[in-house]
């Protein structure tokens, strides 16, 4: 078994990183956490796991912004919210999860092949150009993108699907998607204005 | 409004002082700049800054400059008068000077504490010294008022902290009447089998104050009472108590207890209050046997004769004292005293607010409270460990912090569960051989020996998990975990979740104020923190004292404590009260208000204003008349009074005038 | 940062809950608008509502009153009078111009040095919002008719007659 | 009684009979529900991943329909009830992101002020309609049929507003007014694996199976739930569950069906005919 140097150092350490989680909708609380571990153990999916979640709570509270962005954790959460409801200090976990998985998306250091963040960016784009979501065209452009091996385990399921009348192949989509479209151009507007303003 | 402004020429001579408090505030607040802006205000001809204005070079400056600098008014700018206005009227009275001729600015927690532009704050600390220099050359020389106080006192609350208050006030000589709710004094240490860090008995302790109790000759007892009425002042309170009926005559029963035994139920078929509802009382019980007074009751409740008035009493045929007076009614006493002691005590938090440790939906989930009678040798199980089922368990899981440290219950940690905690698994271990679990978030031993003794659970192999528990259920995912309640927490330790089954789930439960303690508050006058718990006048300095000079308060009323602090409170509430008492006078702040009687018009505007009817009017003279013994200083009326004729001393008129000028200058 | 107007507003505390809840917020450390200086009175029953007029014709921007929960006077029953009598007022200072918040009654216990922080904070960024209040300019004239007035009044006093003008 | 009816993605797919039977019923209890005109995807769990303003923005576009007129809307998915309220709550109480999103609405000539109420039809059943005036409607109880409620995570936390986050009954008193006995078990608010049978299934399967297996064991004939992808997730991959771990097979309805069959509409209005496990045997062997 090969040896493994376990020390961390300050300089490893991103001191912006705890900062920035404060800052967001949903980070405001933390500083609090007194690492009971409620949130771990109310997670139905803790183990699977690479940190638990009061582990992420911690490393991102001390600036380890590599190993809390980088881990499975973030991906794994399935937003149920049972951790939430149980902090002691009310602190928004699932919120957290939320803005670490975009900031890992934005930094680009979420597992390539990982179906969680493709799906988010596909199920992003389907809303942009009808305004819904056809299920079962999502769920095949996924796995053709990530895994179309796996596809095939799940052509059951789509016969299944087709014999009781729940599968639809023709996207759904708004009347006006001039409307919604320039609702969400609006946001990139004020985004860019912003980035623009913070740099001057 | 008068606008009778003191003449510049005829302005008294002001001295001016401003505290740095080290830099508390000086590091928020421009001093300097502050000393330099009050010297040039017209009438002020000493201004001074310093480092500590309370320390006694700080006070003996002051009483020079008034001498040598004829001072006829002082003003000082440092900290809340809450803590340091007595101190500086005093440092005025040995310069020679009224000590009312004096005005306190509060810059410390009202400026520099809670501001972070310096700019600003040293701007308003200028504000509110101006105002002070403004208002202090209206002061008038007064005198305080003294009143005798009554040597009698009552203590409220007959738990640990109300019987040592009441036996160190009534050896010290003192008449106390103790006023307990329940049927029998002791509280909750009463149902306690062992204490911790020593585990000495709790009976073996206790039980010898409680008789101590009964037998002083100075003290009357009144159990089954509760205060209805408080009304005066310190020194002088009277008190109105309701006694409940017992249907036994106190002064005859013995408490032999044949009554018991002649009860027409022949089986105690009662959920028993005392044992937590896991024992069984007849309709005439007694709560334990070393009860006190030691003196059975009936409850109305469940007795036949008053549910059916079909009963041949055989209760009271049994008793040869004929003791029995079903005709018994609540009856109310009036008491005057000069102090009053609050124990009131605490309730422990209802784990049906937690339901997700399933209490109730599992009858294996039990409370601490409910263990302490399980595992002491007088309660329902002679001290055997066993489960509602009548089975014994293998492994027992006690889970911390159920009701503390949580946002969604207390906040608050509740100091004494992590100690009983241990006890507990102590004893379970020692009476069951059970295996036995401590689920903690944080170890809190902070006491006498308290460290020692979680040392020695570590070494009886007690286990110790530190996580906060999610949830019990009875979901087996394993063979192992089948018929056990499974408790998942993450053991945060080792970095991942567990899941462990056991057969008994003791929750330790916090302490909370009790339910009626706003009530309680109320009627004393005195007040609470958010919380819930009575509020000391300062959480450091007068830890006993309430706002309410007179009323003292002292053990888990005030916070969650364990039984030596409670006690230690209760000797300081009980020293409190003493000297109040000795000194045999109390002086009232001046503050009362008089009528000028040339300027009453005789309207009588303020004569219902006044809630202790201290306004009369005089018939005669057609004018209105303050009785400044029963004024409390409030105010309303000067406030009300049409024509300007009532004078609040310290807070007149031009004073408060003065005051709102200086601030908009 | 741009120069904005910092309204001031004059407070009367009573002593027994709000004077304390702020002390509270001072112990605690909480931080909040500089722009409130507090008058300690004993009482909220004690604010005769000419100091609140008072305060706002010598410049003010804002009044603050606090006093303790209805119920919990510390004599009884003070602050009911306030309130009624604070009713009163504010319908007479709509009268004058003076609204939307630029009065305000708080209860404040001895324990909610939070609260203190939140209403002086909340009602700092209102009165700001709204602007000078500017009374004096606004009443100079007023001020110069109430000078004759008095002047008025002042020689018929002297001249031994009673009065009952105020 | 008047609502909308805001249906979101899964209704009109997958969840098609959890529509057919929440309009049967509706309509069999005389509760008018009209379609949100022109409604948009709410952006469920995934958007959020990816951009949370726009994700707000997105529920707000729904909302400010909504809110032309004074009625409360239904959201029967638990992701759009919960993404709805989420924005709810985060307009409130964030006044930045309320001027951006509000911004950003009137930039397409939409607003909103934050007036809409978002509800559950079961939140609507049980006290709008009330369980009294319910058990009037029921002609064909369903006696001996034992049920595990199943109430799924995004319903009853964080939002909910009728129920208890730890120990939600609303489902269960509607069980017992349906005439059908309520199974007690301590899962029925654990995840069901929520889109990660479909993104990482060696964990998602995991979930559903925990929650089908559990709910036979205790003696349940069927899963009653209140959202269509725990309602997919528990019906639809029980194949895959059998393969991985055992065969369970035990039918999920969702608790519009069941009271639409206690009130004897017709199987085929209540799709009930459009589970992958057949509820027939459940139905008929109590």
């Amino acid at each position: 078994m090969p040896l493994e140097q376990k020390v961390k150092y300050e300089g490893d350490c991103d001191p912006e990183f705890a900062k920035w989680v404060v800052g967001e909708i949903g980070g405001e609380n933390l500083r609090h956490c007194i690492q009971c571990g409620i949130c771990s153990a109310a997670c139905p999916l803790s183990l699977y796991m690479d940190y638990t979640p009061r582990r992420i709570i911690n490393l991102a509270r001390e600036g380890f912004r590599k190993e809390v962005l980088s881990s499975f954790t973030i991906w794994l959460c399935s937003s149920c919210y049972a951790c939430r409801v149980e902090c002691p200090k009310e602190i928004h976990i699932t919120d957290i999860m939320y803005l670490l998985k975009r900031r890992a998306i934005e930094e680009g250091v979420y597992p390539r092949s990982f179906p969680i963040p493709v799906l988010a960016r596909e199920f992003g784009r389907m809303i942009f150009m009808f305004g819904r979501v056809n299920e079962t065209l999502l769920v095949t452009d996924l796995f053709l993108r990530t895994n179309w091996f796996k596809f095939l385990g799940m052509i059951g399921l789509g016969l299944n699907l087709m014999r009781t009348g729940r599968m639809s192949f023709l996207p759904d989509t708004i009347k006006r998607r001039g409307e919604l479209r320039k609702v969400l151009e609006a946001l990139d507007a004020e985004e860019k204005k912003e980035k623009k303003e913070a740099l001057s | 409004m008068s606008e009778n402004k003191p003449k510049q020429e005829n302005l008294p001579r002001i001295g001016f002082y401003v505290c740095h408090c080290g830099s508390n505030i000086s590091s928020m607040v421009d001093v300097a700049a502050v000393q330099k802006y009050a010297a040039g205000l017209p009438g002020v001809v000493v201004s001074r800054d310093y480092k500590y204005m309370c320390s006694d070079p700080g006070q003996e400056m002051i009483a020079k400059d008034i001498k040598e600098h004829k001072l006829e008014r002082l003003v000082v700018s440092a900290c809340s008068p809450n803590l340091h206005e007595e101190t500086f009227r005093k440092a005025a009275a040995r310069g020679g000077l009224n000590p009312f001729y004096f005005q306190m600015v509060n810059i410390r927690e009202h400026v520099a504490w809670v501001h972070t532009d310096k700019k600003a704050a040293t701007e308003k600390a200028m504000q509110l010294v101006s105002a002070a220099i403004a208002r202090v050359a209206f002061h008038q020389a007064l005198d305080k008022k003294r009143v005798p106080v009554d040597p009698n006192v009552m203590v409220v609350g007959g738990g640990i902290a109300g019987i040592h208050a009441a036996l160190t006030l009534a050896n010290a000589g003192k008449k106390v009447t103790l006023v307990e709710r329940e049927a029998t004094i002791g509280g909750h240490m009463a149902l306690f089998d062992k204490t911790f860090p020593t585990l000495d008995c709790a009976a073996c302790i206790l039980t010898p104050k409680m008789s101590a109790v009964k037998a002083h000759p100075n003290i009357t007892l009144w159990t089954y009472s509760e205060v209805e009425k408080v009304e005066g002042y310190v020194g002088n309170y009277k008190v109105t108590v309701k006694r409940k009926p017992r249907y036994v005559k106190e002064d005859l029963c013995v408490g032999c207890m044949e009554c018991i035994d002649a009860c027409v139920f022949k089986e105690a078929k009662f959920a028993d209050k005392f044992n937590q509802g896991l024992g069984k009382r007849k309709p005439v019980y007694i709560d334990f046997p070393q009860a006190t007074p030691k003196v059975v009751l009936i409850d109305k409740d469940t007795c036949l004769h008053f549910k059916t008035g079909k009963c041949k009493q055989s209760c009271a045929t049994a008793c040869d004292r004929k003791a029995f007076d079903f005709n018994q009614k609540e009856e109310t006493k009036e008491l005057q005293v000069g102090a009053i002691v609050l124990a009131t005590g605490f309730k422990a938090f209802d784990p049906a607010r937690s339901p997700q440790y399933g209490y109730g939906r599992y009858p294996g989930v039990y409370t601490a409270l409910e263990i302490e009678r399980l595992v002491n040798a007088s309660g329902p199980t002679s001290g055997e460990i066993t489960l509602r089922d009548g089975k014994h368990p293998k492994a027992v899981g006690i889970i911390h912090c159920v009701g503390s440290r949580d946002a969604k219950t207390n906040k608050w940690c509740s100091r004494v569960c992590c100690m009983y905690s241990l006890k507990l698994a102590h004893l379970i271990k020692e009476h069951s051989g059970a295996e036995v679990y401590n689920f903690y978030i944080d170890m809190r031993a902070p006491g006498k020996a308290y460290e020692e003794f979680y040392d020695k659970l570590l070494g009886e192999g007690v286990h110790f998990i530190r996580g906060r528990v999610d949830e019990v259920t009875d979901w087996a995912m394993t063979p192992d975990e089948e018929g056990k309640l499974v408790l998942r927490v993450e053991d945060t330790l080792a970095g991942f979740v567990r899941r462990i089954p056991v057969d008994m789930v003791v929750l330790s439960t916090g302490l909370e104020p009790q339910a009626d303690a706003q009530e309680v508050r109320r009627r004393f006058n005195i007040g609470c923190g958010t919380e819930g718990f009575f509020q000391e006048r300062h959480p450091k300095l007068a830890p006993v004292n309430t706002f309410t000079d007179g009323i003292y308060i002292a053990g888990a009323c005030q916070a969650p404590r364990d039984i030596p602090d409670t006690v230690a409170q209760a000797g300081a509430a009980a020293a409190e009260a003493l000297a109040l008492i000795d000194a045999g006078f109390v002086e009232l702040e001046p503050n009362t208000s008089h009528v000028i009687e040339d300027e009453c018009c005789g309207c009588k505007s303020c004569v219902p204003l006044c809630p202790y009817s201290a306004i009369t009017f005089d018939e005669v003279k057609k004018k209105a008349v303050i009785n400044e013994v029963l004024c409390k200083g409030c105010g309303v009326c000067a406030a009300a009074c049409p024509s300007g004729s009532i004078v609040q001393n310290l807070f007149d008129d031009d004073e408060i005038f003065s005051e709102i000028r200086g601030i908009l200058k | 940062m741009n120069e904005q107007f910092e309204p001031k507003i004059v407070a009367f505390f009573c002593n027994w809950c709000t004077y304390t809840a702020a002390d509270l917020a001072g112990v605690s450390r909480l931080k909040y608008a500089p722009n409130v200086s507090v008058i300690r009175v004993m009482c909220s029953g004690r604010v005769d509502p000419q100091f609140v007029l008072d305060a706002f014709a010598r410049g003010a921007d804002g009044v603050l009153l606090g006093g303790c929960h209805p119920g919990d006077c510390h004599y009884a029953e003070g602050n009911y009078k306030t309130l009624r009598r604070m009713r009163m007022l504010e319908r007479m200072l709509k009268g004058m111009g003076i609204h939307d918040g630029r009065f305000r009654l708080e209860w404040i216990s001895g324990a909610e040095g939070d609260k203190v922080k939140a209403v002086i904070n909340d009602m700092t960024k209102k009165v700001r919002a709204l602007g000078p209040l500017d009374l004096p300019g606004k009443f100079k004239e007023w001020d110069k008719e109430m000078e004759e007035l008095e002047a008025h009044v002042n020689k018929d006093s002297k001249k031994g007659e009673t009065t009952h003008a105020r | 009684m008047k609502y909308l009816y805001f249906p979101g993605c899964s209704l009109k797919g997958t969840g098609r009979a959890y529509e057919e039977s929440f309009l049967a019923v509706f309509k069999a209890l005389g509760l008018e529900v009209r379609e949100l005109e022109d409604w948009n995807c709410c952006g469920a769990t995934a958007y959020m991943s990816v951009d949370e303003t726009k994700s707000y923005a997105l529920a707000g576009r729904n909302l400010a329909i909504a809110e032309r007129e004074d009625l409360d809307v239904i959201a029967p998915c638990s992701a759009c009830y919960l993404v709805l309220n989420k924005t709810q709550h985060g307009l409130k109480d964030n006044p930045e992101l309320r001027r951006k999103v509000v911004n950003a609405l009137k930039s397409a000539g939409l607003d909103y002020k934050g007036k809409v109420r978002v509800r559950h039809p079961l939140d609507v059943l049980i006290n709008d309609v009330g369980v009294e005036k319910l058990a009037k409607f029921i002609k064909n109880p369903l006696k001996g049929l034992k049920i595990a409620p199943y109430y799924g995570c995004q319903v009853v936390r964080p939002y909910s507003t009728f129920d208890d986050q730890y120990n939600p009954v609303t489902m269960d008193k509607l069980i017992e007014a349906v005439g059908a006995e309520c199974v007690s078990w301590p899962l029925k608010t654990r995840c069901c694996g929520g889109s990660l049978t479909g993104t990482l299934p060696e964990v998602g399967l995991k979930l559903a199976y925990i929650l089908v297996k559990e709910a036979k064991k205790r003696g349940a004939a069927a899963v009653v739930t209140l959202c269509p992808l725990c309602q997919f997730n528990l019906d639809g991959y029980q194949d895959q569950i059998a393969r991985k771990f055992e065969r369970v097979d035990i039918p999920t309805l969702y608790f519009t069906q069941i009271l639409g069959l206690a009130m004897g509409l017709p199987e085929s209005e209540l799709g009930i005919k459009r589970g992958i496990i057949s509820a027939q045997a459940a139905l008929a062997g109590r």
